[in-house]
């Protein structure tokens, strides 16, 4: 019989990972995954799971791999094995629609800056903020959305996030993106226990694939990552 | 070691900031709240229509609902209304709100198990209602409650963890922050975890004194 | 706003799923808390030294380790560790209870407390053992007492079961927040999860009110 | 009797418990100074009576008038001063758990009367020590015997000056030598004007202080006359049973 | 006194309640068939003693027996069957008060001797019959009277056939013509073999049930002898000055 896998995501991810209208788990990495799962043989179940508990419980077999917008971090690597990465994401900067600020006026405004607690962006800014000169004050939201919600409230001038899901949310609220503020980029990847060695070959294998097919640019475009 | 060098360098003056915010949220709320629990358990029982139906829909709404929610109305909500608090403001007003709606149901169980005699007796001499609840049966039906409000003190601590929703960054918050940025869970929520056992061992033993203090002599089992 | 309405409508059947599951958890945990609560209360009060002794360990430890922690604790470890292979859902619904037991024992302890001795000497002169005195004379009084506490206790196990997601066991909140994430809906789905709670703790709250009134002993407050 | 004018009058009162009438359609007049005795068999109503004179029951039915006024129970005001003037004692005693033997005493002084804590504590002490408790000021009411909350009870009304005291068996747990004591303070008060309602049914105790014996029996006054008539066992129905009861226990050893 | 076997002995028993010595080292011998009467000064130590005597509280010093055996109350079994056999009627009656009258007397003979609901139901009613209270045998504590609650106590102490009876203060809060009938109930018993303790502060009452009269006071027993010794008030010092007040009171309208 065909091997079934878990796959732990973060629900709270779109586009990368979501819970659909029908509440069946979806996004770009879920169907990624199922396109590879169908080339290779294997059966893959997508799990939704706590961000903040989805490393312990690959490491205690809840779960195989974690396929759901991963960046590729050193601490992260200590812990587990990533996949070769397969999309490059950038920071940037969102503002309300009507505002008039320039990424150099907000990010020396010494105003409220929104950003996601225990991102990489939220660390980088914490780190680099001193050196580069800025003046501002880093607030930190427990999701890039609530982030957004309380700009519209007027308590920050902007807030930051991953390129893809500040596109998928400009869509729907009224914001607009002002572009990168000089974060360097990340890479995203599959993330496997350490002794999943063959896994993670599988895994690396079913990568290449998809993106030598055509597939590849239809989920970029399904999911308006282009 | 490496372990312990991570923890004793990083986690926990790290944490003791957050530690620092809790303590700060803590000490208001749980005093507020339970202020704010005998008014409201009183009026529930004794109050006047006037008041007690009030009292009633407040503390069934409060109890009824998350606190997560609770907090994102205050803070997210009430916003766009434009009633724009700061969020320590916010995660206090939400936590006494929430803290007094429990501590009611707590002393409102208190007080009903106080005889007749007593609110009678305090009657025959005069005493206001008021003043027979203020002076005769509150006393006593707050020590009855008192094991039980001691059970909302100890969840306040822990809820406390939920300003973090609301951009107020205390003990969790700080520690969801460090465990996600360098990955090791365990050390960091294992220091979270015994701060919190820190933090509730000490309100647990204050509030034993405070019962030990408010014992009256003869009446009690054992 | 008509918009927003129609992401709540749609994502309602999805949500209630997880409301089953809320349910399902609130019953085992409460249960459990119930029989395990009592025992630990009558031991913490009629207990010798040892006994005394053990039920405050237990209140101390559970009371004072946040819900999460405990959760993986027991998920990711110890249920491992003694070959207990449970689902996610049975080890939330264990842990709850394990928890809610230490709380509701300080309930019934109080209630106890708050009786008499003259009841419990009287069950004794008749030649009671201590447990026949405890279970028909003292417990049918305490218990009655500690039935706001207990709706109290409800309502937070309700809402706290939302912790559970940490295990992976989708509830209402976990379920709440995905739709959230998706729709950037996040205070009209806040709200209406809010109102599902609500509903939760409205049923079991005027349940256990009827219960209270109907079990009320003549010669007490109201 | 002489029509003076009552201090105290319960008109056509009744009240209702349970769905039973305890009390049905009872009148009392109370002159300045006058010591009535309620008697009668258990469960006759006495205690509800007491409680419905202090307005701790709303009657059903009637009034009650002090000082010829009539008393208006849903004016709150109004209710609170009459109760401060109308003192009483409880048959089971109800003392407040939660204190001391003198606060007991003290407390109605301090939140009721607004006298200072020392005042009232001092005021508190003469009266526990007028009923011999003065050593035992500060015990908790477990920590009394029967006879000792039943002091502390009479003192704590008396500490009040009361125009009016009701007294609901003020003298069940006390030994012979105490009822002495607690009768002798009451005589006191009567020779000082005091106005009372005692129910006892120490009857022969309270023979020589009563000025009349008031007869009370499934809710209704039944008798009311001299305690001598009483005593006398004139023979009235009920009342000639009672007595004849009480004529033979206590001939046992009279 | 001739030296038959007591059936109950109470040996040397002392009692430290709030650092005082509340009883001090008293003993107490009983026969079959005994009624003495313990008699007093309010505070004395009566109900202590008595609660001593059923092991309530379990005395700091001193031994009971039960038919010439040592009690060992470390001995839970023991102490429950012991107890079991040991009536106790309370001064504050101590009703179980979510309980009715009926389901107060019943319990006990449901839970300790096992007794089947119907039978135990019929056995309480036949007890509140036996006290006047069949009628109110649905009426919670609350719901009763001072005296009713105290009759319902003497029913729940009654229905479990005890061997023997610690009584205080049966009779506080009665009329006479229930004192009257309660007592016959003791004297009853009495006849039948029953041995009793009972506090009381109606000596003249009692006097003529008792055998014997134990006056105690400050937790010591001060004077035991004949109800017609202590009654003809042999001059015995503080003895003495209790039965000249007693004849005082009395003798107002005896
Ligand atoms: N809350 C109540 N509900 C129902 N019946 C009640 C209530 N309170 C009192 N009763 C009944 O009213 C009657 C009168 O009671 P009350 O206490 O006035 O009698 P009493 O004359 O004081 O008797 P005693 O001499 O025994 O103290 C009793 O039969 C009692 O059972
Ligand atoms: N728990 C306690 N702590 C301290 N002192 C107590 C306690 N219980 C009783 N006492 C004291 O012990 C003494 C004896 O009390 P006890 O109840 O035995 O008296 P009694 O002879 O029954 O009096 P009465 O005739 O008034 O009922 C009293 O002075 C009382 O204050
Ligand atoms: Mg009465
Ligand atoms: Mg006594």
């Amino acid at each position: 019989a065909e091997k079934t896998y878990v796959n732990g995501i973060d629900a709270n991810f779109p586009p990368f990972a979501f819970v659909d209208k029908t509440g069946k788990p979806n996004g770009f990495d879920v169907e990624a995954v199922d396109w590879i799962a169908a080339k290779l043989g294997f059966k893959v179940v997508h799990k939704p799971m706590d961000w903040d508990g989805i490393i312990p419980s690959l490491n205690a077999k809840k779960i195989d791999f974690i396929a759901s917008g991963m960046s590729i971090t050193k601490a992260r690597a200590k812990v587990v094995n990533f996949s070769i990465p397969y999309w490059t994401i950038k920071q940037v900067m969102v503002v309300p629609k009507d505002s008039k600020l320039t990424p150099k006026d907000i990010l020396k405004s010494g105003k409220g800056v929104g950003v996601q607690r225990g991102t990489s962006e939220a660390k980088w800014l914490k780190t680099n903020m001193d050196k580069m000169g800025w003046k501002f004050d880093r607030v930190l939201y427990d999701s890039a959305p609530l982030s957004v919600e309380d700009m519209l409230n007027g308590r920050i001038v902007a807030a930051i996030m991953d390129d893809a899901p500040a596109k998928d949310m400009a869509a729907k609220k009224p914001i607009k993106i002002l572009g990168e503020f000089g974060m360097p980029t990340e890479d995203f990847g599959y993330a496997v226990r350490k002794a999943d060695k063959d896994l993670l070959e599988m895994l690396n294998k079913g990568i290449k694939m998809l993106k030598a097919s055509p597939k590849w640019a239809e989920l970029e475009k399904k999911y308006e990552l282009k | 070691m490496e372990t312990w060098a991570f923890i004793i360098d990083e986690v926990v003056p790290y944490l003791n900031q957050g530690l620092w915010v809790s303590i700060q949220l803590i000490i208001p709320s749980a005093l507020g709240g339970i202020l704010l629990g005998v008014v409201v358990g009183a009026l529930r029982v004794y109050g006047n229509p006037f008041l007690k139906v009030p009292a009633n829909i407040y503390a069934n709404l409060f109890r009824g609902t998350p606190l997560l929610v609770q907090l994102f109305i205050i803070y997210f909500g009430l916003a766009k209304l434009g009633l724009k608090f700061p969020p320590f403001t916010a995660a206090v007003l939400g936590f006494v709100l929430c803290s007094g709606a429990y501590h009611s149901e707590y002393i409102r169980g208190g007080l009903q198990a106080i005889k007749e005699g007593q609110l009678k007796a305090a009657k025959a001499l005069g005493f206001t209602t008021f003043q027979s609840v203020v002076s005769i049966i509150m006393p006593q039906a707050f020590r009855r409650a008192l094991p039980g409000c001691g059970n909302e003190v100890v969840y306040l601590i822990k809820y406390t963890s939920l300003a973090y929703i609301i951009t107020c960054v205390e003990l969790t918050g700080e520690g969801k922050i460090l465990a996600a940025e360098s990955f090791r869970y365990t050390e960091v929520f294992l220091v979270v975890g015994l701060y919190y056992l820190v933090l509730v061992t000490l309100a647990t033993w204050g509030l034993r004194r405070l019962e030990n203090r408010l014992r009256i002599p003869g009446f009690e089992q054992s | 706003m008509l918009e927003s309405l129609n992401v709540v409508i749609d994502a309602m059947p999805y949500i209630l799923v997880g409301f089953l599951e809320t349910a399902g958890l609130v019953f085992g945990a409460m249960g459990l808390g119930l029989l395990m609560g009592v025992p630990l209360a009558v031991g913490q009060v009629y207990g010798n030294r040892v006994v005394r002794f053990l039920v405050g360990i237990y209140v101390w430890f559970f009371r004072g380790v946040p819900v999460v922690v405990l959760l993986l604790l027991f998920y990711f470890g110890l249920f491992s560790l003694i070959g207990l292979n449970l689902s996610a859902f049975a080890s939330a619904a264990m842990v709850l209870g394990l928890t809610s037991a230490a709380y509701q024992s300080q309930i019934f302890r109080g209630s106890i407390q708050s009786l008499p001795q003259g009841q419990f000497k009287a069950a004794q002169a008749l030649g009671m053992s201590n447990r026949v005195a405890i279970t028909s004379i003292i417990l049918p009084q305490a218990l009655r007492f500690s039935i706001p506490g207990w709706s109290n206790e409800y309502s937070i196990i309700l809402k706290d079961s939302a912790v559970a997601f940490v295990i992976g066991v989708t509830e209402i909140m976990a379920r709440t927040h995905f739709v959230a994430s998706r729709t950037f809906e996040h205070l009209p789905l806040f709200i209406a999860a809010g109102l599902l709670y609500y509903v939760l703790t409205y049923l079991g709250v005027t349940g256990l009110r009827k219960l209270e009134k109907k079990v009320r002993i003549a010669g007490y407050s109201h | 009797m002489p029509q003076t004018n009552p201090i105290f009058r319960v008109e056509n009162v009744s009240k209702i418990l349970g769905g039973n009438k305890i009390i049905d359609k009872v009148s009392l007049e109370l002159n300045k100074g006058d010591l009535k005795v309620l008697i009668g068999p258990s469960g006759g109503g006495k205690s509800t009576l007491l409680q419905c004179m202090n307005l701790l029951y709303l009657p059903d039915e009637g009034d009650i008038y002090l000082e010829g006024d009539k008393v208006n129970p849903s004016k709150k005001a109004a209710l609170y001063g009459f109760r401060q003037q109308v003192g009483m004692i409880f048959q089971d005693f109800n003392l407040f758990d939660h204190l001391s033997a003198l606060e007991n005493v003290a407390i109605a002084l301090i939140k009721v009367k607004k006298q200072s804590k020392a005042k009232a504590g001092e005021r508190a002490m003469q009266e526990l020590d007028r009923v011999g408790l003065s050593d035992k000021a500060d015990l908790y009411p477990a920590q009394l015997s029967g006879g000792q909350k039943q002091r502390v009870s009479v003192a704590r009304a008396l500490a009040m000056d009361p125009k009016i005291m009701l007294l609901d068996e003020p003298t069940s747990a006390l030994d012979p030598e105490l009822i002495g004591e607690v009768l002798a303070v009451i005589r006191d008060l009567a020779a000082s004007g005091m106005t009372m309602v005692m129910a006892t049914h120490q009857i022969a105790f309270a023979a020589s202080l009563a000025d009349e014996f008031v007869f009370m029996q499934d809710g209704r006054i039944v008798e009311q006359g001299s305690p001598q008539a009483l005593m006398d066992c004139t023979p009235v129905s009920r009342t000639k049973d009672f007595c004849s009861k009480l004529a033979e226990l206590y001939g046992e050893e009279a």
